[in-house]
């Protein structure tokens, strides 16, 4: 079942079509990359699932739910989270705080005056962040300020503040845009493991092809704004007319 | 360095507690013997002199602090003496008060009712200040009159100009020894008239708080009871530091006097644009533009500069008067500090010295008698010539000045002329007059 | 139609001192992102050259005049300044007329000193320290300066009056056809305003048509790559800190003549220096220029008879409403750009 | 206790122990010496310093945790205190229903204000808020105290007249305000020696107050919602991201500092029945940004210190005279008690503001995280004398929440 749809969606940028008539569907606990070269309008298509951008026509639909028009909380609470491609995390607050927010965030909904509760107090949201540092290996960092920890160290703590939510699709944003060769191959694996560990559906946008091709159940190829193709991996990297639209942009 | 006054109050209480004790409950720190706020039990007694010390005011303020620090020092028998030796009433031996050495302390009013009354509260329940003098604008005159009243010492305002300062916010505690608005437009439509005719238009400009309401109704009711029309009046706010934009539709009004209800900073501003707009060169209606400014200070007229030249106001008193008092305070405190008085500092260092003739006569510090020593009071040789104390609203009773900016001034202090003193009875007003209504006197309160 | 033209005079005039002080606040804040509120204080300081020149002019040597007494019955003391003595009294009088005028070459060498010991001293200290940091230790030296000026000049304004060929006011009215005292205007507020758009323009050239200007422009759209270029933007962003502490305090200097100086005037604009820049938009030095004037002339406006009548109390308000009213509908103002002091 | 760990059970403690001795540690000169200048002492300025401590601790709960710089908070501490004299004008001089309602119609006017304010953010919100602060005092000084319609009674400030209706004021209640008959201007005063100490029924009525407050801001501080509010500062996109709705919490957060302030405003008038316009200029509002950020923005006792900092020298240095510093030269040959007194005589009396302005600077060159980082300075400096040297463990400045 797809749990993610996408249909007919178009969104200009005054003269600009940043995306002409995208048809997607993400099928329920599978991992779909979508590709394509700078300026094929994939910042833009992540940016109207999760509600930064309203598509000028076509419709947006998780597990059969409009997202269009709802703010970013909104659809984060139906069960979207997002990775960024720099680590967005909360850098003045320790990694443990870190962790907390999104937990209570999912038990207590988009706004509650919880003011007179204490933190220590909420044991079982303790427990629950003290996990998922744990799995994310970095409890030993739980007292450090998040600004101060590695780039690394930073996105597996966005990730692990993203799962803790236990959404049902994860959204990656080039995940490991900018990191070294080392980085990559560990947020590949965390990446693996999380898949093969978790109920969880994952879109992955992405430039290196590295990436996509360990991860990818399928991929969609995006150019000029408008999927190109829509394949298995095996598939695609063999297809020619994805070979044109990179030596294209390469030429 | 001899001559130090420094408050002490803990001496007068500490020589006579021993050990540790606990002082019953009582309103401020009153002791529970003591018969009224702050007795003075040993040799020296502390008055309190409240004056901005920062802010616009704060040339006005020092000039009243100086002013404060000559009389006490007249009052210990330092100095010449100064109005000692020309007050009519003699009960004043250059000995302090009532034989207790007079010592003061000093508070800064930002000429804010609310730091005004932290500063008098300050002094009143640190300092044992068993008065508070001083003081250069309604709004704080009116809200430390309130305080004193409620702490059981006497207020004596200074510089306030507002009718409500004896009007509806008047208290028993308080006295003022400054003219009022009302008094202002009494003395000035009559010279108005002479010098200007009785047929003129006026365009007023007003300070938009209560002091420059009270002014602008004062003026606009004698001036229009001798046959003055008024154009318009304009509130600007007090915040305003140009007033172009109100001065620049005067000439095209048909008004011919512009009448500006303003004082300190916007005064010296507004008269300023005025000037610069050329009003004092323009015939309108076949007469001379004129400008008429109710209440001049020294300082004002110092701000303004040359703009002043030839414009009319009214004054509580004048270092150029001749009577015996003024030729004396002028004397004291010119050879003093090398420049004369204001006429602020006039009215804070008079009011000290009726204050200490008051307990000289009343034989206490009490407030309650001090009140009743003071009310109804006739004196003079203080520089306002005979000079009642009315017992209905504490408002003093005087000449008033009108004055002239100086076309030619020899020096840096003769800026403004005596145009004429207007005598007492022309500006005299029943106590109920719709000006002053509500509001009620009270009773004295001598706190504890 | 004259009321209108005399109230849109006005506010040009308003605007001009507006936009004279956003223009500096402005460019400090574009460039080295620093929230100066002693920004008023370098306008107070302008003034004060103004009457520090005024009073170097008017030292006297004093003659006892024998036949004259001063208040105090002793013999008068006749001033008579140095000027007067060294350059024949007509001439003396003359200098000592134009003191405003001369003043602006006394203060542009002044400002620019004050600006660099500012910026050298105290303000490059705070570029990466937080916002509320830089207003604390900003605020801090504007009471500082301007309780030093009160302590020299005392709390009293001082007038610094135009020269006498350019005091007084024209009829503008009668060369547009209105009848006698339609429009009466004074002549240095002219002057200011003419002062204000030559002063705008002359550092809208420098930044367009300079090298360095060109630079500058570009270290305030981003700031790190031009560090990268290997320029160092670092000094050139100190000698615009000179700058607009000079624009600020020729505002100041010209703006004697309007209002006489006092000690707080620049808290007085303080406040509302801020309020035009933001109007005007984070980062904008046009929509710095753009809101002065048109906070000038609507505030103006707001102070006619008519428009008090209609709602009373608007011209106490309504720079405040209208700054409500424009970062409502425009989000960052009038002309500023994204992500500019929203953090 | 009380909920709390117990670092901040002890901080708690301290603090009350610090506000309830008050009396005793803020005289610490006999007060026949000369030093009794410095005597902080005495009714009214101790009130003013719990009060300006609950208006600051309340602002920190806004600019502290969520980041928004309000410059009009001033306008909510001059409509508690117009709400208050109003209660003690129509009701009677309780300070109950007073404080009570002071707090209420705080809180809903920041509601308002702050429901549109924080539409914006960064300097635009500063500005935003500045401008409403700024229209309120405008208008609180002039138009809304005409005759016809005298809300605020202007220049002067509100006040009770005697013709004020007071329906349920007793016959023989005080005169003044009172807590169920006890005058708020009660003091008791003990003789010890050559000290004196003063114990004022108001002062310990806000002291009690300001510690219940004290206690509630802690709550905040250690609550899931104290941290979101901290959250909305560090990082509002991942917030958003996060599921959570930034909006309500800064506004929740807005309005809780709005009641502090409408708290503070509401004891002020119950200390002092007084409440004038210029409570609400921009200088007011300006005055807490700054006892925050001097004590150190986001600390919990910060925010108190910076309050009585300020305080002390407006209240203390402005009353210093030159009659004062010769007393204290005395002992100097005269030549130089006169220049002693020269070089310190623009610094005290009517030059505090001089005095202040310097200390801000040096406060936030060398102390960028406020008086907090110097006293944390100072602790950790005595821990390693008393160590004896040999504890090379640098004082990291830990963030003091």
């Amino acid at each position: 079942m797809a749990i993610l749809k996408v249909k007919d969606v178009s969104k200009r940028f005054g003269g600009l079509k940043a995306l002409s008539d995208v048809n997607l569907s993400v099928e329920e606990n599978s991992v779909h990359a979508i590709i394509g070269p700078n300026g094929a309008g994939k910042s833009t298509l992540l940016n109207c699932l999760v509600g930064k951008l309203i598509p000028d026509t076509g419709s947006v639909l998780f597990d059969n739910q409009s997202v269009l028009g709802r703010e970013p909380y909104q659809i984060n609470q139906m069960g979207i989270s997002r990775v960024f491609q720099t680590p967005e995390i909360f850098g003045d607050l320790t990694v443990m705080e870190n962790m907390l927010i999104p937990i209570f965030a999912m038990r207590d909904g988009a706004f509650r005056m919880h003011a007179y509760e204490t933190i220590a107090n909420e044991k079982e949201v303790l427990e629950q962040a003290e996990a998922m540092l744990e799995e994310m290996n970095m409890a030993d960092k739980r007292h450090m300020h998040a600004a101060s920890l590695s780039r690394g160290d930073k996105r597996r703590l966005e990730i692990g503040m993203c799962l803790s939510q236990k959404p049902r699709l994860l959204l990656l944003d080039e995940p490991t845009a900018g990191m070294a060769r080392a980085d990559t191959n560990n947020t590949i694996d965390l990446l693996k493991q999380i898949k093969d560990e978790r109920d969880i559906t994952i879109a992955i946008i992405e430039h290196d092809m590295h990436v996509v091709f360990s991860l990818a159940e399928r991929i969609t190829v995006l150019a000029q704004g408008t999927p190109l193709v829509e394949d298995t991996p095996e598939n695609i990297r063999g297809n020619p007319k994805v070979r044109e639209a990179y030596l294209g942009e390469a030429a | 360095m001899s001559n130090k006054s420094v408050t002490r109050r803990g001496v007068l209480k500490s020589g006579a507690v021993t050990s540790a004790g606990l002082a019953l409950p009582t309103i401020f720190t009153a002791s529970s013997a003591a018969a009224y706020t702050n007795e003075p039990t040993g040799g020296s007694v502390t008055l309190g002199f409240n004056v901005p010390q920062t802010g616009p005011y704060a040339e006005e303020g020092n000039d009243e602090l100086l002013a404060q620090q000559l009389a006490v020092e007249h009052l210990n028998g330092e100095g010449d003496g100064g109005c000692l030796n020309t007050f009519t009433s003699k009960a004043l031996k250059g000995n302090g008060i009532l034989g207790k050495k007079v010592e003061f302390v000093t508070g800064d009013t930002q000429t804010k009712s609310d730091a005004a009354r932290a500063s008098a509260k300050s002094m009143i329940e640190k300092d044992g200040a068993i008065m508070i003098n001083g003081g250069s604008s309604s709004g704080v005159a009116v809200a430390v009159q309130g305080l004193c009243q409620e702490a059981g010492v006497i207020f004596m305002a200074g510089l306030t100009h507002a009718n409500d300062t004896t009007g509806k916010d008047k208290k028993a505690n308080g006295f003022r020894h400054f003219f009022n608005a009302y008094m202002s437009g009494a003395a000035l439509a009559p010279v108005l008239a002479k010098e200007m005719g009785t047929d003129r238009r006026a365009y007023h400009l007003t300070a938009d708080y209560n002091w420059g309401w009270t002014q602008e109704e004062s003026i606009v009711a004698s001036t229009e009871a001798m046959g003055w029309e008024t154009v318009n009046t304009v509130k600007t706010p007090l915040a305003s530091t140009d007033f172009s934009s109100y001065i620049a539709p005067v000439l095209n009004s048909g008004a011919d006097v512009l009448v500006l209800n303003h004082y300190g900073g916007n005064m010296v501003n507004s008269l300023t644009n005025a000037i610069q707009f050329g009003l004092l060169d323009k015939v309108v209606n076949g007469k001379d533009f004129k400008i008429v400014v109710p209440l001049y200070s020294e300082l004002m007229a110092a701000g303004a500069g040359e703009n002043i030249k030839g414009v009319l106001g009214s004054m509580n008193w004048n270092w150029q008067l001749q009577d015996e008092g003024t030729k004396a305070f002028v004397k004291s405190f010119g050879e003093k500090y090398g420049k004369p008085p204001s006429n602020s500092a006039q009215t804070c260092y008079a009011q000290v010295l009726l204050y200490a003739d008051a307990c000289e006569r009343a034989g206490t510090f009490n407030p309650c008698g001090v009140v009743e020593a003071l009310e109804g009071f006739e004196f003079d040789g203080l520089g306002n010539g005979p000079t009642l104390y009315r017992a209905d609203d504490h408002q003093c009773f005087k000449d008033v000045l009108v004055v002239r900016g100086n076309m030619n001034p020899t020096n840096a202090y003769d800026t403004l002329e005596i145009v004429e003193i207007t005598p007492r009875a022309q500006v005299e007003y029943a106590p109920d007059h719709p000006m002053f209504a509500g509001g009620e006197l009270g009773k004295c309160n001598p706190g504890a | 139609m004259d009321a209108i033209l005399l109230q849109i005079l006005n506010g040009l005039d308003k605007g001009s001192a507006y936009a004279l002080i956003a223009l500096g606040l402005t460019l400090i804040f574009g460039t080295l992102g620093v929230v100066n509120f002693a920004h008023g204080a370098l306008f107070m300081i302008g003034a004060f050259c103004a009457v520090t020149l005024q009073k170097i002019f008017n030292l006297s040597y004093e003659v006892i005049d024998e036949t004259q007494t001063d208040f105090l019955g002793n013999p008068l003391k006749v001033k008579t300044p140095y000027v007067e003595s060294w350059f024949g009294p007509e001439m003396g009088a003359t200098i000592i007329d134009w003191s405003v005028p001369l003043s602006i070459l006394f203060a542009i060498p002044i400002m620019l000193m004050v600006g660099y010991v500012m910026e050298r001293g105290l303000i490059k200290h705070f570029y990466k320290r937080p916002h509320a940091d830089q207003i604390l230790v900003t605020f801090g030296l504007a009471i500082v300066l301007q309780e030093i000026i009160k302590y020299f000049f005392g709390a009293n304004p001082i007038q610094t009056p135009p020269p006498a060929a350019l005091s007084g006011s024209v009829d503008l009215g009668l060369a547009l056809g209105f009848d006698p005292n339609a429009i009466v205007y004074p002549i240095w507020r002219l002057v200011y305003f003419l002062f204000a758009v030559v002063i705008i323009g002359g550092v809208f050239s420098f930044l367009q048509f300079t090298t360095f200007g060109m630079v500058v422009r570009a270290g305030m759209a981003d700031r790190e790559t031009v560090g990268l270029l290997g320029i160092n933007i670092d000094r050139r962003f100190t000698i615009m800190f000179g700058i607009a502490a000079a624009v600020a305090g020729l505002a100041g200097v010209m703006y004697g003549p309007l209002n006489p100086p006092n000690y707080h005037m620049g808290m007085d604009f303080l406040v509302l220096s801020f309020v035009v820049v933001v109007v005007g938009g984070m980062g904008s030095l046009p929509g710095a220029v753009l809101a002065g004037f048109l906070l000038g002339i609507l505030e103006s406006f707001a102070s006619t008879t008519w428009a008090t009548t209609t709602i009373p109390g608007i011209n106490q308000i309504i720079i405040y409403l209208v700054a409500i009213i424009v970062l409502l509908t425009r989000p960052r103002g009038l002309m500023g750009r994204k992500g500019v002091m929203e953090e | 206790m009380l909920g709390l760990n117990k670092k901040d059970t002890s901080l708690l403690i301290v603090v009350a122990i610090l506000t309830l001795l008050a009396p005793f540690i803020l005289n610490p000169f006999p007060s026949d010496s000369a030093m009794a200048q410095f005597n902080a002492g005495y009714p009214d300025l101790m009130q003013r310093f719990v009060i300006f401590g609950i208006f600051a601790i309340g602002f920190n709960i806004l600019f502290g945790l969520t980041g928004y710089l309000s410059f009009g908070h001033a306008a909510f501490l001059g409509v508690g205190s117009y709400s208050a004299v109003w209660m003690f004008k129509l009701l009677s001089y309780n300070v109950i229903p007073a404080i009570a309602l002071s707090v209420v119609v705080a809180g809903l006017f920041s509601v308002l204000i702050g429901y549109i304010s924080l539409r914006r953010s960064g300097i635009y919100f500063s500005i935003l808020t500045l401008a409403f602060a700024q229209m309120s005092f405008a208008l609180a000084y002039s138009v809304l105290s005409n005759p016809k319609f005298n809300l605020t009674n202007g220049e002067t400030g509100l006040q009770v007249y005697a013709d004020d209706p007071q329906i349920l004021q007793g016959a023989n209640a005080p005169d003044l305000p009172h807590l169920f008959g006890l005058p708020m201007r009660a003091t008791y005063t003990m003789d010890v020696g050559a000290w004196s100490f003063d114990f004022n029924a108001g002062y310990y009525l806000c002291a009690v107050i300001m510690m219940v407050v004290f206690y509630l801001a802690i709550r905040i501080f250690r609550s899931p919602f104290g941290m979101m509010l901290r959250a909305v500062k560090s990082n509002q996109q991942r917030m958003n991201y996060t599921g959570l709705n930034s909006k309500p919490y800064t506004l929740a957060a807005f309005v809780i500092s709005g009641m502090y302030a409408g708290l503070a405003g509401g004891l002020m008038a119950a200390m002092d029945p007084l409440a004038g316009a210029e409570r609400m200029q921009w200088t007011a509002s300006g005055e807490v940004v700054l006892m925050t950020i001097l004590g150190g923005t986001g600390t919990l006792i910060g925010p108190v210190l910076g309050a009585g900092f300020i305080k002390y020298f407006e209240n203390i240095f402005s009353k210093i005279n030159d009659n004062v510093l010769h007393s204290w030269f005395a002992f100097l040959p005269d030549g130089l008690e006169d220049a002693v007194v020269f070089i310190i005589h623009p610094f005290i009396g009517k030059g505090w503001h001089l005095t202040l302005g310097i200390l801000f600077m040096l406060v936030v060159i060398y102390l960028p995280g406020g008086l907090v980082e110097g006293g944390q300075r100072l602790l950790n400096w005595i821990r390693r004398k008393s160590v004896g040297g040999d504890d090379t463990r640098e004082g990291k400045t830990e963030p003091a929440e």
